[in-house]
């Protein structure tokens, strides 16, 4: 699967990358990531996620081939 | 550029929701009558000088681009529900903008104006809380900040 | 144009509170903008082209110049200071208006846009129902009529 | 005294006029205007006074050289 992150999650985390982990659903998905950078645990429990242009919950089943959009809290304006 | 809607007193206004080149707002403002319309309301969000105490050299703004087109767009539809408005539009710049110039603007317009203010607040709320639009701060000391609150 | 004011933050815009000619919104605006402001409100009060099921053709706006110009100017001093503003100007047009020219224009600029919002739309209340300005409205089946209610 | 009158008012009198009867306040004026033309009665009774570019009461003494503005509830917008 492919992750893109925005914003200050470019902090932590290279804007595009594969993710070679399997990881079922957007829950595991965020555990992978905080072990993977443990500092941004704090600002991953704030984040928002999307699959194909739709926000997702924490139990959305992710397929092998989808992009999943991380969001930080947005404040745009 | 106007095309019928499904309200018969609505017009649609064809504006791009996300803008890379700076937003211009005399064209914008220029296509937002309606011979129907005696309230036109506009909202110019700028970049400010300072925030918390910080001078600020400029901003620059990342989108999810589709995701931001897409919920700006149902906002507007939404707030075209809620009142009787013959127009609404808003547009919001992505990457460097600097200091005075304008990074969202919101347009509506109908016939009483006490509808046009709360409508296009309604919209300016959504769009700064909810579409996936991120602002970094440059400051004069070299630093940089992203997010925080809204600024305005 | 641009001069210091009674508060730190404010700046006093120069602008005729009644012009007998177009109202030129995109310049007005123009000249609105503050450093310190994040937020900018413009409001334009245009003429429609029909009223109360009649069909517009155009409005003439008579005004008692020197004392629309004292109250126009005093109403936005009130404004000021109820809100912390850094730019407030309003202009009322007079003479012949067409169908969706600007009878009518306010534009507030500060920091914070529920501030700017609110200050915007307490001017024009004001404006409308206090300043010596009257409409008489010229329909398409000749006839006139002088006053009514506000039109928006 | 000098009258000036605004809009819907300039149906029922000239725009401005020398008043020559002897009217000492707002209130004997009004009476007097309503005594020339019976049919601005209703409106009359609507307007708004001004002199010196200054609302005055129906109280307001006229003096002989006074310019009064008559003003129609005004609608702006």
């Amino acid at each position: 699967m492919k992750i893109q992150v925005f914003a200050v999650l470019k902090d932590y985390f290279d804007k595009e990358f594969e993710l070679g982990a399997e990881v079922g659903d957007i829950a595991s998905l965020q555990s992978e990531l905080v072990r993977l950078n443990p500092s941004a645990k704090g600002i991953l429990q704030l984040c928002r996620f999307a699959v194909y242009d739709e926000f997702v919950d924490n139990d959305f089943r992710i397929e092998k081939n989808d992009t999943i959009c991380i969001f930080p809290p947005s404040s745009g304006g | 550029m106007i095309q019928s809607a499904y309200s018969p007193q609505a017009v649609e206004v064809e504006v791009a929701a996300i803008s890379a080149e700076p937003l211009d707002v005399a064209g914008l403002f220029a296509l937002a009558h309606h011979p129907e319309a005696g309230a036109v309301v506009l909202f110019s969000g700028e970049v400010r000088n300072h925030n918390n105490g910080m001078a600020v050299d400029y901003l620059e703004y990342e989108a999810h681009e589709s995701m931001a087109i897409k919920m700006i767009g149902s906002i507007v539809d939404d707030a075209k529900k809620k009142w009787p408005l013959n127009i609404a539009v808003a547009q919001h710049r992505t990457g460097k903008v600097s200091v005075g110039e304008t990074a969202v603007i919101v347009i509506t317009a109908t016939a009483h104006r006490s509808e046009a203010y709360a409508a296009n607040e309604y919209i300016i709320h959504r769009i700064k809380h909810e579409a996936p639009i991120w602002k970094c701060e440059y400051f004069s000391d070299g630093t940089k900040l992203w997010g925080g609150n809204c600024n305005c």
